[in-house]
Formats: structure tokens, C-alpha cells, sequence
């Protein structure tokens, strides 16, 4: 044991009660939809799971290589005929038809348990004191955690919110998945967002991006498309690919990243980040930095480890790209932020000068490459990696504090203008892709053997007669992630600016400040479509109540958080403050 | 005589590590794989880290390796230019100058940074007793082990979920 | 610091307060409240209520005799770091806020009474889109005057900037309409860049957005200078100055009350009301002072000359807003504050006349044109009468001695020799658009002319009566209003009467329906002959053509390469540079994969060896 | 023995993992590079344990083994649903997202 302070079970299990609550909540809803029974309308859903039984009891090989493969079952009678009256119904489904919802089913009831515990885990947050520290200071529960935690779970709130809708129509019976996939990926979160400790911050690392992977791949069927004879329905590409790119370049990085720890790890032969401070400079020191840059450049999608955001956010289904673009991000900003300050913040001399030229490539690959996009998804992630760019000249603030060339209140403001930055970007950021999901989420699934890319900025056009509520909170959102001056975005890009200025790299604003101008332009574009375009559809746009809900909470999180910066401004500064013990 | 051991493992490792990003054929890649990872694991003993190489065996060989074996079985090569039943050629390596490049420039830098860093020569023995190291496991990283349970539930989970036919 | 009186028996600041709220719930039940702005009239009388409501609590304020040092603080902590505050949301009334306010609620109500007539044909709906956007321009116009420190300031700033946008586009089936908005709001939003990084610069150097001068002493005398200098590239683009003034004669696309909402008495003058404001700021820099001097009287004399050849009559009239807040930022460039402050509050009030004055002449030959008007007083007495008005305001209105007098005391010679042939050159235009558009042979369309509706000619005439109010009692009401003492009687005084009804008659004898009879003696008619024939059409035409053309090339450079530039950057970004680059985006996996090695082994190598 | 060898021989296994990432074009081939990069870590942590005399590299590498199995799988699966809608298990293969 070389923790310092005594194993205290209960102080260990309060300071990590929001992550403990959000692995119980997944399990406890998983066991709902064990318990629960089953489905009253399977019959008129959609295909029969082979062999006419429920899809979860344990399955002979035969069945499972057949399930999974999607290839003809061994030339059994019974299996054979079992796949073709699985095919049966979808070819009595019009080709034109939306997919068919599950009127009526407890399975559209699982997001309001998974909204309920997060409501209640955010309550807890909320009200609960943060000071723990937990089983030898792996952990700690301050008010950094706690401002992030908050964070993330608003972030969950809103994705649970925002793929209700979504599951009913496409998912069928895999819809219990989705949300407990969300609830471990927000454990991993809340875990990293105390994590101090090089293990808790790997394992916590990888709790939170291995859920993405899978949602992110969440591939609907293709119904109601001819396909030949004893073959299943095919899955959409665009998922698959999507979760692909996702996946291995997110796999690549995590070795990566993995390497630099076990390099950070052998410097000091210990695993919490604050004995890394104890290492001497050197080489290898220098080197595991790099490695730990680059691995969580691709979680940050910090160019050029980038390249897999825009490809994945328009594969993705919708609403998990609302949540994968967000909390995921900011919270490897903050483990990153927790290794470079918390461990290697002496050595901010070394790292500064890497960090700076990451955040440069960033501000133009992002800001550049989104000007032609003609994908709203496709902009938006391009448009993202411009926005982590501007977040990193927060921790170049921070960085110069620490190696001394600033005044140590830069690192206050750069850490803080950090934090409320991602409170600026979850709402209008998660707000632009759940307004695009409420456009194109019902459409029915295309042809999977054509990509498909219904959401461009086309399909915005004319959005307000079609739905001026819609068009209003996405121009909210939107105007707020171009920085237009008033909105929370143009508070908080003022700010780190500022930060950054006060730490002394004017360059570094001016090029930001310039490459925004891109931002305003594409950006606006997204307005001009809206407003000025001319309708190819003329049908009204309903989102339907929770997404509507979850759009609203977004404009109205973004609108009025640009009137009334202050409290989530002292609120930042706050947690900035007890995060540098200043 | 450790570092006649070292030898042998090393290039056991190293070779089985090139034929398994090198070889044509997919199923002798992951063998060759497996290989390498026993090997590793023989590593580990040398390294005193006995359980660490059961685990490796059990984990890594018998898990990830008959998991990969499934993957390229339930993955018929038939669309990828392959005769039907047979598996494709198509695992041959692209563009091998370009990895070569990277590879070994990666390996330089490291190189180069190990050698500029000084580092001390361990102790001659490590008490690596397996209780010990459960101790730790469940002591100082209690957190992260049931961090990783969660982990390996939603992985379990989602991995069902993918590869399960999907249902509308 | 002395207390303001309380008003209506409340706190002067909750009267404050009370002036913006009220438009502000029109806006929000207009914006919000679908059906209600459908209804189209009613819809407009919940703007005007407002709107009176906060005209009513504004002149209120203004009479309640409170001393000239009297200050209303209500203002609430907004931006809070490290402890400090450095921004505030409120309300501060002072001796330089006040008078703005009443201002501005009483041109924004007179056009919203207009409109009722003017654009009474418009669909229900868009007509209570428009009276949205009028109640959100009060708002933004009000918050701005009530702007206790630069950031709340430069909030109104830009809301005034997008209302502005919104209005002058209101006619957006329009494309020139459309262009034009997008246009002023590209043109100010680039000078907007000035006020952000001003505010930037201050901040950084003081952290602090006012304007006290505890800040300005912080600041220093080159942080002064720099920031002024940006504070007053935002005003050059919102005060139409030389060279970003483009946008103004093209903004007369949008509805002509809007014009005169926006582009005589209110938007435009939100960049002097900066100047007025921010006074300490300019105060000390004597640089950017002379800068201003300067640009501001060419301002007055370059738009005087254009304003001469113009035959559009919204055009003539924008042009006179261009010179007459070219006096405005001359004086202030002078140190002459309280003179461009009043010129400020009084060319408001004429400058309404005579665009609404001007709308009912519109209205009635449904043209912008001098040419298809004509003879138009016989049938419009009531609005011809008050256009006269407005142009002998216009012409001889006794601020112009106060700024011309500033700007001589302070000694610029050549500043004021600009400024005292525009002065002229006004005197003439006014008359010479007085004398097409109302006297005269009766073109096709006059006859068919009739009166405009009661709601159109009761603002008119209320803007009228207060123009010849403020002209007859100006020594007795300046003072109360700003801190001009009394009207200095200087020689300049007489030099500038001299010229303009110089002017005056000069545009009567060359467009004066008489002039045959007037000038029967043979030798002055030959002569004047002579002179009208060879020297000063001619005169005139060559200096509009020089206007046209020496300046016109800096104009269309600006027009052409900045404004045009800035909305064409997106095509070309998007066809060449970006559209190439995205070829690397080649949805290969490996590619990224290579990707990220490649910025792996780039990191590694940085770190190790440039450390 | 010093340490330097064996790190050295976990940075050829790493580098050989970035190989088969780089020049593999079948997406089990990748996975199959990838567990080499993992286990090149895994072996560091191993080295990096015997170099201090305590276990928690041994731990690390541990929890290590148990992230690579989970990734893995959730890997595999993702090749399986990409065989299912491409027909191919080719990384080439799925690249309609571009630009």
C-alpha cells in the first residue's frame, strides 16, 4: 500500500458516489429489460429472431454464426426455413415507409429510467459537497470533478433525451444497449474527471471511449429494401464505417497513448500524476509527453489526428454524434489538462511548444477545411477541431503560467476560460446536431448501397417556415459557436483570448482571431440557409416532444447563459481555482 | 545466462511479431501472433512477473487470439477476392516502404531517447508474490478495477449488440 | 455624486429602466407570440404603446429638473473575474444619457406612428415583423445610450446593428434591398472590429471597460491613443464617415421611415453618441482628435457636393446626414464636445422631419425621384410646408454656429474652411431639392398626389413644432439640455449665415420658379446668365464629377474590394483553396492511420530535440 | 541485467505494431497489429516494474491485458457489422465518407 492516507471504504465510496451511481443505473437498467416482459407487439415489428424465440436466450453456434454473420443458416430445414420467415416481413414493407415503430412498447419507456437516474445523479451532484479524496488519492472528488461532472451528466441528460426518438424508430429490440452504452461512457467520464492516477486515468480513458465506439457504429437495417433470398437484411454502411474509422484509429491512439503513460510511469514507478513532478528531466520524459499528446490529439481531434471526426460524425447516427462531439472532448481536455498541470507542471517549459504548434494546426485545419463542407455534420466536426484549438490557447495560458514566463493569474484565467468554454460549447454544439436529427432522424433508412447524405446544408434550407422554432434554436446555437458577439460562444472565445493574450502569445490570438473569421463565415452559412434558403420541402418540421425538449434546453442553456455569463463564470474560476489550490 | 534468455525471447518476439504483420495468410497472422505473444509472456517470467505471464496466456493467447480466429471465420473472404471457403490474399502488406519508414523512425526516436536518458540497473530480485499483487489491485487500484468491470460489461454488451443481427 | 430626483415618485433609475422593458415586452410578445403578430394593426399598437410608454418615462426624466451632475446608478454585476468585476448590465443615467434617451424614444415613436400610414398595404404578418424589429431597435438604440460601461455599450452596438440589418432588409424580396443590408451589415461589423478590439486593449491594459477617468489614467497616453483610434474606426462605420460611408446612401432601400429611423436621427448617431460618451478616452488623445477633425469636416464637404447632384430624394438627404455627422465628429475632433452634442440632439429632430416629411412626398407620387415630383405643394401643403422646414433647419440651425465655432477656437483652420462651404453647399441642396420637389412645373404623377393619412402627417407635425420650437428657443434649451452656456456671437456666426443663404439664394436662382422675373434687369440677368450657364452648373458638375470620380475610386475600391471582397472570399475559399485541401480527406482509414504516425513521430521529434 | 535492452525490445515490437497498422489493408490484419503495439506497452510496464521493485507496473500491465481484451472484442464485432453492410472486411473497402 503506498497510499498515504488509510484505506477509508466510506470516504472512498462518497467521493466516488456519481460514478457508482451511474454504473448501478446501467445495471440497473439493463436488468429492467431482463425483467420486464416482453415485447406486447412483436409480431408487426419486424422480422422474428431465428427460431422464433426472443433474441436473448443463449443461441447454438449454428444460430450465432447465422445471426452474426448475416449469411444463410447451414441447410437445416428448420433453420432455413426460419431465415426465410425472418425475411418475410420485410419485403411486405414498402419501400418508401418509415421504419416501423413499437407502438405501444416498455422499450420506448427505458429512456425515461436512464433520464430518471440521470436526473438523479445530477441532483446528487448538485447538492452533495465535493471534498472527498478517494482509497489513496487516485481519486478526488473537488470542485473541478464536480463542474465537469455536472458537465458531462447535462451532456448525457440531453443525448439520452435526444436518442429516444431515435431508438423507437430504428432499434427495435437493441435499445437498452444505447443507454447503458451512454451510462458507462458517463461513468468513464466522471471517473476521469477526478482521475489522478496514471491506471484510473487509462482504464477511465478507455470505460469512456470503448461505449463510443459501439455507439457510434449503431447501424439500423435496412428495411423494407428487396434484398435476394436467405440473406438478411443488410445494416447500413454508413454506421459500420463510421464505427470503423472511429475504432481504429481510436485503438492506434490508445496504444499510443498507453505507451507514453508506461513511459511517464517508468520515470517515477509510480502511478499517480502528482509524483511525476518527482521526475527528472530528460529524453524520455520529454518523449512519454509526446506520446500522451498524441493519443489524446485524437480524442481532442487536434489536427492531424483528426481526420477521423468528420467521416464518423456523418456516419454516425445523429443524436450519438450530439453526445460523442461534446463530453468526450472536454473531458480528455481536462485528464490532459490533470497530467500536464497536475503531474508535469514544472516541466511546462517542455510541453508548451508542442501544445502551441498543436493548437495552431487545429485552429486552420479545422477552420479551413470547414469552409467547403457541404455536410452539416461534416462542418460541424471540422468546425469542432477549430473549437479545441481555441480551447488549448486556454491551457497555453495555463502552461506559461506554470513554467513562469506569465503571471501566475494567467493560469487561473486560462484553466477557467477553459471551463466555461465547455460550458459554452455543450448546449449550442449538442443543439446544431439534435435540430439536424429532428430534420432527417425519421426519414426512412436509404439504399445501403448509396451513401446517403441527407444532411446537408440543403436540407436546411427554408428550416423556418418548415418549423420557425427549430430554425430559431439552431440559429441560437449556431450564432453562439461563431462567437457573435453576445452570445455565450463570444464570452467565452473572449476569454481565452484574453487569457491567452495575458499570457503573453498575442501571435497566437491574432491567428486565432483570424482563422475565425473563416468560422464566422461557414457558420453563417448555416443561418443563410436557413432563413434565406429556398425549400425543397415544404412539409412542417416536428421534433416531437423530447427532442423537442432537448432542443429547446439547448437554445435556452446557450441563449441564456450568453445574457447572464457571470455565475457559470464564477463558477468556472472557482473550480479553476481549487484545481491549482490558489 | 539472462542475457542468453533475453536473446532467445527477444527474437522469438520480434520474428513472430514480423510474420504476424507480414504473412499473406490471415489465419497464420494471428498464429504468428500467438506466438509472439507466448513469448512475451515468457518475457514476463524472466521479467519476475509470474502471474502477469499466466494472465498473458490466459487473456491474451486463449482470449483475443480464439476471439480473432472467430472473426476471420464468421468473416467470409469470398467479396474480397478469394476463392469461396478460402481465405483472401488481400492481408497482404500495402505500401510496405511507407510503414518501413514509419516504423523505423519511430523506433529511432525512442531509441535515441533511451539512450540519453540514464537509468538505473534494478535491484536483483522482485518479490512478486501473487497475493501481494492482488493486494494492490484490490487496494490501491480498487477504483480502476471496478472501473474496468463496468468496462468489460459495456464492451461484453456492445459487442452483442454490433455483431447480433440487427432488428428494426 | 449628486442624486437624481426621483421621477413619478420612484427612483430615476427604475424610470430608466422602465424605457428600455417596455419595448423590450413588445419585442418579446411580438417575437414570441405568433398569432399576435399576424394580427397585423394590433400587433403595431403594442410596439407604439411601448413605445409611448418609454418616450412618456424618458422626457419625464429630462424635466425633472435634476442638476447637471446628478447621476442614477442601477447596474448589476455581469462579467465578474478574479474577484472584479469589469462589466456591468444596467441602467446609469447622467446629463449625457438622458437627453439621448429622450431622443431616442421620440423619433422611434414618431415612426412608429408613420409606418401606420406608410405601410398599410403590407401583409398582416410582415407588418408585425415590422414593428418586432422597430421594438427591438429601441431596445438595442436604449441599452446603449443607458450603457454604464463599453461592453454593455457594444451590445446595443451590435443589437442596433442587427435591427438595422433587419429593417433595411425588410423588403427582401427586393434583391438591391437585400444587398444593402448585407452590405451596412458587413461594412459596420468590419468596423465593429475596432470597438472589439478596443475593448480587448482596454480590458488587457486596465482590466476595466469604462470610461472613468481613473481608467483613462491607467491607460496611459499611447493606450489612449490606441484606443480611441479603434473606438473610432467603430464610429466611422456607424456615423457613415469617410471612407466607410458607403453603405448609407445605399441603405435608402429599406422603407423610408426606416430611414429616417435608422439613418437620420437614432442609428447613426450611436458613433458620435460614442464620442460623446467615451469623452475622457478622446479626451487624451490629441492624435486621433486632429485625425478626427479632419476626416470629419472632409466627411462634411465631400457629402455636401454629392449631396448636390443627387436627383433621388432620399439620396440628397442621406448625403446631408453623411456632412452633417461630418460636423458632428469635427467638432468633437476639436474638443468642441457639448457643441457636437447638441448638434447631435438637434439634427435629430430635423433630419426626421424631413425623411418622413420626404416619405409623405414618396407616398403620395409613389418615387423616390426629384423628377417625378414637382409642384407637389399645391396639393401637399401640410407636408411640403414641413419639408421647408426641415430644409431652413436644415440650412440655418444653430448648433452649426457652436460646432464652427469650436472648431475655429480650437484653432484648425482648415477643418473649419471645409466645414464653412458645406455649410454653404447645404443651403444650397436643401433649396434646389425644396425647389424640384415642391415648386415648379406639376410633373405627370403630382397630379394624381394626395395628403398622406392623419397617422403620417401627426409626427410630422409634432417634429415640425419641435423644430421651430428648438430653433426659436435654442439659447434658452440648449443649456438645459447639454452644456452649452451660450452661443458664442463670433464673426463665424455671420460668416456661416452669410454662406448659406448665400446658398440659399444661389439654389433659388438657378431652380427658382420666378427666376426669369427676379433677374428682368438686364445686366444681373445676363451676368447671372453667364454664371448659371458656364460657371456654376458647370462648377457643380465638375466638382460632382470629381466627387465622383476622384473620390469615387476610393469608394468603389472600398465598395468593390472590402465589402464585396468579404462576400465573395466565401466562393473563392470554397472553389479553390479549401476545395483542393479536402482532397487529403481521402476517407481511407490507413490514410488517417498514416496521419496520426506521421503526427506522432512530428511530436516526438519536437520534444526530444527542440526542447 | 539493465533495463535499456528490454525497453528497447517493447519500442521494435511497438514500431512493428505501427507497421502492420500502416501497411495491413484487412481489418483483422490491423487488429492484429494493434495487439502488438498493446503489448509492446503491456511489456514496458512489466520492464518498468522490476526497474523500481514495486508491483504496480505489474498491476498496470494487468489492467492493461483486461482494456486490450475489451477493445478487442468491441473491435471484432465492429469488423463482423462492417462484413455484414459491405461485404467486405477490407478497411479500403468503407470509404463512401470522404472529403
Amino acid at each position: 500500500m503506498s497510499g498515504a492516507s488509510p484505506f477509508d471504504w466510506l470516504q472512498t465510496l462518497q467521493a466516488l458516489a456519481v460514478p457508482t451511481l451511474l454504473a448501478l443505473s446501467a445495471v440497473v437498467l439493463l436488468l429492467a429489460d431482463l425483467v420486464l416482459p416482453a415485447d406486447p407487439h412483436p409480431a408487426n415489428t419486424g422480422p422474428q429472431p431465428i427460431g422464433g424465440r426472443r433474441n436473448r436466450g443463449p443461441l447454438s453456434f449454428r444460430e450465432l454464426r447465422s445471426s452474426i454473420a448475416g449469411l444463410p443458416p447451414p441447410t437445416t430445414a428448420t433453420a432455413g426455413a426460419a431465415s426465410v420467415s425472418a425475411d418475410a416481413p420485410h419485403a411486405a414493407v414498402p419501400a418508401e415507409q418509415p421504419a416501423p415503430t413499437v407502438p405501444g412498447s416498455w422499450r420506448a419507456g427505458l429512456a425515461w429510467i436512464a433520464v430518471g437516474q440521470l436526473l438523479v445523479t445530477l441532483a446528487f451532484r448538485l447538492l452533495a459537497p465535493a471534498d472527498g479524496l478517494a482509497a489513496g488519492g487516485v481519486f478526488i472528488d473537488d470542485a473541478f470533478a464536480a463542474y465537469l461532472q455536472v458537465g458531462v451528466l447535462a451532456a448525457g441528460l440531453l443525448a439520452v433525451l435526444g436518442l429516444r426518438a431515435h431508438a423507437v424508430r430504428h432499434f427495435g429490440r437493441r435499445q437498452v444497449e444505447l443507454y447503458v452504452l451512454v451510462l458507462s461512457s458517463l461513468c468513464g467520464m466522471t471517473l476521469l474527471a477526478g482521475a489522478r492516477d496514471l491506471l484510473l486515468l487509462a482504464v477511465a480513458f478507455e470505460l469512456m471511449g470503448i461505449p463510443l465506439y459501439v455507439l457510434a457504429s449503431y447501424a439500423k437495417t435496412e428495411t423494407g429494401l428487396p434484398h435476394a433470398p436467405g440473406t438478411l437484411a443488410r445494416p447500413q454502411r454508413a454506421p459500420a464505417e463510421a464505427g470503423l474509422k472511429l475504432y481504429l484509429v481510436g485503438a492506434v491512439s490508445a496504444a499510443v497513448t498507453l505507451y507514453g503513460l508506461s513511459l511517464l510511469f517508468g520515470l517515477t514507478g509510480s502511478t499517480l500524476v502528482a509524483r511525476l513532478a518527482d521526475a527528472p528531466p530528460s529524453p524520455l520524459l520529454a518523449l512519454g509527453v509526446a506520446f500522451v499528446l498524441a493519443g489524446f490529439g485524437f480524442k481532442l481531434g487536434l489536427a492531424p489526428f483528426h481526420f477521423w471526426i468528420p467521416d464518423t460524425y456523418q456516419g454516425a447516427p445523429t443524436p450519438v454524434v450530439a453526445f460523442l462531439s461534446v463530453a468526450p472532448k472536454a473531458l480528455g481536455l481536462a485528464a490532459l489538462v490533470r497530467v500536464l498541470a497536475d503531474g508535469l507542471g514544472a516541466r511546462a517549459g517542455d510541453w508548451l511548444g508542442p501544445l502551441l504548434g498543436l493548437a495552431v494546426a487545429a485552429l486552420v485545419v479545422g477552420n479551413v477545411f470547414a469552409v467547403p463542407q457541404q455536410n452539416l455534420k461534416r462542418l460541424m466536426g471540422f468546425s469542432g477541431v477549430a473549437q479545441m484549438g481555441t480551447m488549448l490557447l486556454g491551457v497555453a495560458a495555463l502552461g506559461a503560467s506554470l513554467a513562469g514566463q506569465a503571471p501566475s493569474e494567467a493560469a487561473v484565467s486560462g484553466l477557467a476560460s477553459l471551463l466555461f468554454f465547455f460550458a459554452a460549447y455543450l448546449p449550442a454544439n449538442t443543439g446544431v446536431f439534435l435540430v439536424l436529427e429532428a430534420l432527417t432522424g425519421p426519414l426512412p433508412a436509404a439504399d445501403p448501397d448509396t451513401p446517403h447524405d441527407r444532411d446537408t446544408l440543403a436540407s436546411l434550407a427554408g428550416l423556418h417556415r418548415r418549423s420557425p422554432g427549430l430554425a430559431l434554436a439552431a440559429l441560437v446555437c449556431v450564432l453562439s459557436l461563431a462567437g457573435i458577439p453576445f452570445a455565450v460562444g463570444f464570452w467565452a472565445k473572449l476569454w481565452v483570448m484574453v487569457a491567452a493574450w495575458q499570457a503573453g502569445f498575442a501571435w497566437l490570438v491574432v491567428v486565432a482571431a483570424a482563422v475565425s473569421v473563416l468560422g464566422l463565415f461557414y457558420y453563417l452559412r448555416v443561418a443563410r440557409a436557413m432563413y434565406l434558403g429556398q425549400a425543397t420541402e415544404t412539409a412542417p418540421v416536428r421534433p416531437g416532444g423530447v427532442l423537442g425538449t432537448a432542443i429547446a434546453l439547448c437554445a435556452l442553456a446557450t441563449a441564456g447563459m450568453g445574457l447572464w455569463p457571470a455565475p457559470w463564470v464564477q463558477w468556472a474560476t472557482a473550480a479553476a481555482r481549487v484545481f491549482l489550490g490558489r | 545466462m539472462a542475457q542468453l534468455a533475453f536473446g532467445l525471447v527477444a527474437a522469438a518476439m520480434l520474428g513472430s511479431g514480423l510474420l504476424a504483420v507480414r504473412s499473406r495468410n490471415l489465419v497464420h497472422a494471428v498464429l504468428w501472433l500467438a506466438v509472439s505473444l507466448i513469448a512475451t509472456a515468457a518475457a514476463y517470467v524472466l521479467l519476475s512477473a509470474p502471474f502477469l505471464a499466466a494472465m498473458q496466456i490466459l487473456l491474451y493467447t486463449g482470449g483475443v487470439v480464439t476471439l480473432m480466429l472467430f472473426g476471420v471465420m464468421l468473416t467470409d473472404h469470398r467479396h474480397d477476392g478469394g476463392a469461396p471457403g478460402r481465405l483472401s490474399n488481400d492481408s497482404a502488406p500495402q505500401r510496405p516502404w511507407l510503414g518501413a519508414f514509419f516504423a523505423a523512425a519511430l523506433f529511432g526516436v525512442v531509441a535515441a531517447a533511451l539512450y540519453q536518458t540514464p537509468l538505473p540497473v534494478p535491484a536483483a530480485a522482485l518479490d512478486a508474490s501473487t497475493a501481494r499483487l492482488g493486494e494492490l489491485v484490490l487496494g490501491d487500484h480498487l477504483v480502476a478495477f471496478e472501473a474496468i468491470s463496468v468496462l468489460l460489461l459495456a464492451a461484453l454488451l456492445g459487442a452483442v449488440a454490433l455483431a447480433r443481427k440487427t432488428d428494426p | 455624486m449628486v442624486a437624481f430626483p426621483p421621477v413619478f415618485g420612484m427612483s430615476a433609475a427604475v424610470v430608466g429602466l422602465a424605457t428600455i422593458v417596455a419595448p423590450l415586452a413588445a419585442f418579446l410578445l411580438l417575437g414570441l407570440l405568433r398569432p399576435l403578430r399576424a394580427t397585423g394593426t394590433p400587433a403595431a399598437a403594442v410596439a407604439i404603446v411601448a413605445a409611448l410608454v418609454s418616450t412618456a418615462c424618458a422626457f419625464a426624466l429630462v424635466f425633472a429638473g435634476a442638476p447637471r451632475e446628478a447621476v442614477a446608478d442601477l447596474t448589476v454585476p455581469w462579467l465578474v473575474s478574479a474577484g472584479q468585476t469589469w462589466a456591468t448590465l444596467g441602467v446609469y443615467l447622467d446629463a449625457t444619457s438622458v437627453p439621448m434617451l429622450a431622443v431616442v424614444t421620440l423619433v422611434g415613436l414618431c415612426v412608429q406612428v408613420y409606418s401606420l400610414g406608410y405601410l398599410h398595404d403590407e401583409p398582416k404578418e410582415s407588418f408585425g415583423r415590422y414593428y418586432a424589429f422597430h421594438s427591438l431597435f429601441l431596445v438595442a438604440m436604449l441599452l446603449l445610450v443607458v450603457a454604464k460601461d463599453l461592453l454593455q455599450l457594444f451590445v446595443g452596438w451590435e443589437l442596433v446593428g442587427l435591427a438595422s440589418y433587419l429593417l433595411i432588409g425588410f423588403w427582401w424580396q427586393k434583391p438591391s434591398a437585400a444587398r444593402a443590408a448585407v452590405k451596412a451589415f458587413w461594412l459596420t461589423k468590419l468596423a465593429d472590429i475596432g470597438l472589439g478590439a478596443a475593448i480587448v486593449v482596454l480590458y488587457v491594459q486596465t482590466h476595466a471597460l469604462d470610461w472613468s477617468p481613473a481608467t483613462v489614467q491607467a491607460l496611459g497616453p499611447a493606450g489612449a491613443t490606441l484606443v480611441a483610434a479603434l473606438l473610432f474606426v467603430a464610429v466611422m462605420g456607424k456615423s457613415a464617415q469617410f471612407p466607410l460611408h458607403v453603405w448609407l446612401p445605399d441603405a435608402m432601400e429599406g422603407p423610408t421611415p426606416v430611414s429616417a429611423l435608422l439613418h437620420a436621427a437614432t442609428m447613426v448617431a450611436a458613433g458620435v453618441y460614442l464620442l460623446v460618451r467615451a469623452w475622457p478616452i478622446f479626451d487624451a488623445a490629441p492624435d486621433v482628435r486632429l485625425a478626427m477633425a479632419w476626416i470629419g469636416a472632409f466627411t462634411g464637404l465631400f457629402a455636401s457636393v454629392v449631396a448636390c447632384a443627387q436627383t433621388d430624394i432620399k439620396k440628397v438627404l442621406a448625403y446631408s446626414t453623411c456632412a452633417q455627422l461630418g460636423y458632428m465628429v469635427a467638432a468633437a475632433g476639436a474638443g468642441a464636445i457639448d457643441a457636437a452634442y447638441a448638434h447631435l440632439i438637434g439634427h435629430a429632430a430635423f433630419k426626421a422631419l424631413l425623411f418622413l416629411g420626404a416619405g409623405c412626398l414618396i407616398h403620395a407620387v409613389h418615387s423616390n425621384e426629384l423628377a417625378d415630383m414637382g409642384g407637389l405643394l399645391r396639393r401637399l401643403k401640410f407636408s411640403g410646408g414641413a419639408f421647408i422646414v426641415g430644409a431652413l433647419a436644415l440650412g440655418l440651425y444653430p448648433s452649426k454656429e457652436l460646432v464652427l465655432a469650436g472648431v475655429g477656437h480650437a484653432g484648425l483652420q482648415g477643418p473649419l474652411v471645409l466645414l464653412l462651404a458645406a455649410a454653404g453647399l447645404t443651403a444650397f441642396y436643401m433649396t434646389r431639392s425644396v425647389l424640384l420637389a415642391l415648386f415648379g412645373p406639376a410633373s405627370a404623377h403630382a397630379d394624381h398626389a394626395h395628403e398622406a393619412p392623419a397617422s403620417m402627417l401627426a409626427p410630422v407635425l409634432l417634429l415640425a413644432l419641435l423644430s421651430v420650437a428648438g430653433f426659436a428657443l435654442f439659447d434658452s434649451v440648449a443649456p438645459v439640455l447639454v452644456a452649452v452656456r451660450e452661443r458664442p456671437h463670433s464673426w463665424l456666426g455671420h460668416i456661416a449665415h452669410g454662406l448659406a443663404l448665400a446658398g440659399f439664394a444661389v439654389g433659388f436662382a438657378l431652380y427658382g420658379p420666378r427666376r426669369r422675373d427676379a433677374l428682368a434687369l438686364p445686366g444681373v440677368r445676363a451676368g447671372l446668365a453667364f454664371v448659371r450657364a458656364a460657371a456654376v452648373d458647370r462648377a457643380f458638375q465638375a466638382a460632382y464629377r470629381m466627387g465622383l470620380l476622384a473620390f469615387s475610386r476610393s469608394v468603389a475600391w472600398v465598395d468593390r474590394y472590402l465589402i464585396d471582397g468579404v462576400m465573395n472570399l466565401s466562393a473563392f475559399a470554397s472553389q479553390s483553396g479549401a476545395e483542393r485541401a479536402r482532397r487529403i480527406q481521402t476517407g481511407k482509414t490507413y490514410d488517417y492511420l498514416t496521419a496520426v504516425v506521421a503526427g506522432l513521430l512530428l511530436l516526438a521529434v519536437a520534444s526530444v530535440y527542440a526542447r | 541485467m539493465p533495463v535499456q535492452p528490454w525497453l528497447l525490445l517493447g519500442a521494435a515490437l511497438f514500431a512493428l505494431g505501427v507497421y502492420g497498422v500502416l501497411t495491413r489493408r484487412n481489418a483483422i490484419g490491423v487488429l492484429v497489429a494493434i495487439e502488438l503495439m498493446a503489448n509492446a506497452v503491456n511489456l514496458n510496464l512489466a520492464v518498468f516494474s522490476r526497474l523500481h521493485g514495486n508491483l504496480h507496473g505489474q498491476a498496470f500491465a494487468l489492467f492493461g491485458l483486461a482494456l486490450t481484451v475489451a477493445e478487442v472484442a468491441v473491435g471484432l464485432s465492429i469488423v463482423i457489422l462492417l462484413h455484414r453492410s459491405h461485404r467486405s472486411v477490407r478497411v479500403g473497402a468503407a470509404s463512401e465518407l470522404k472529403g
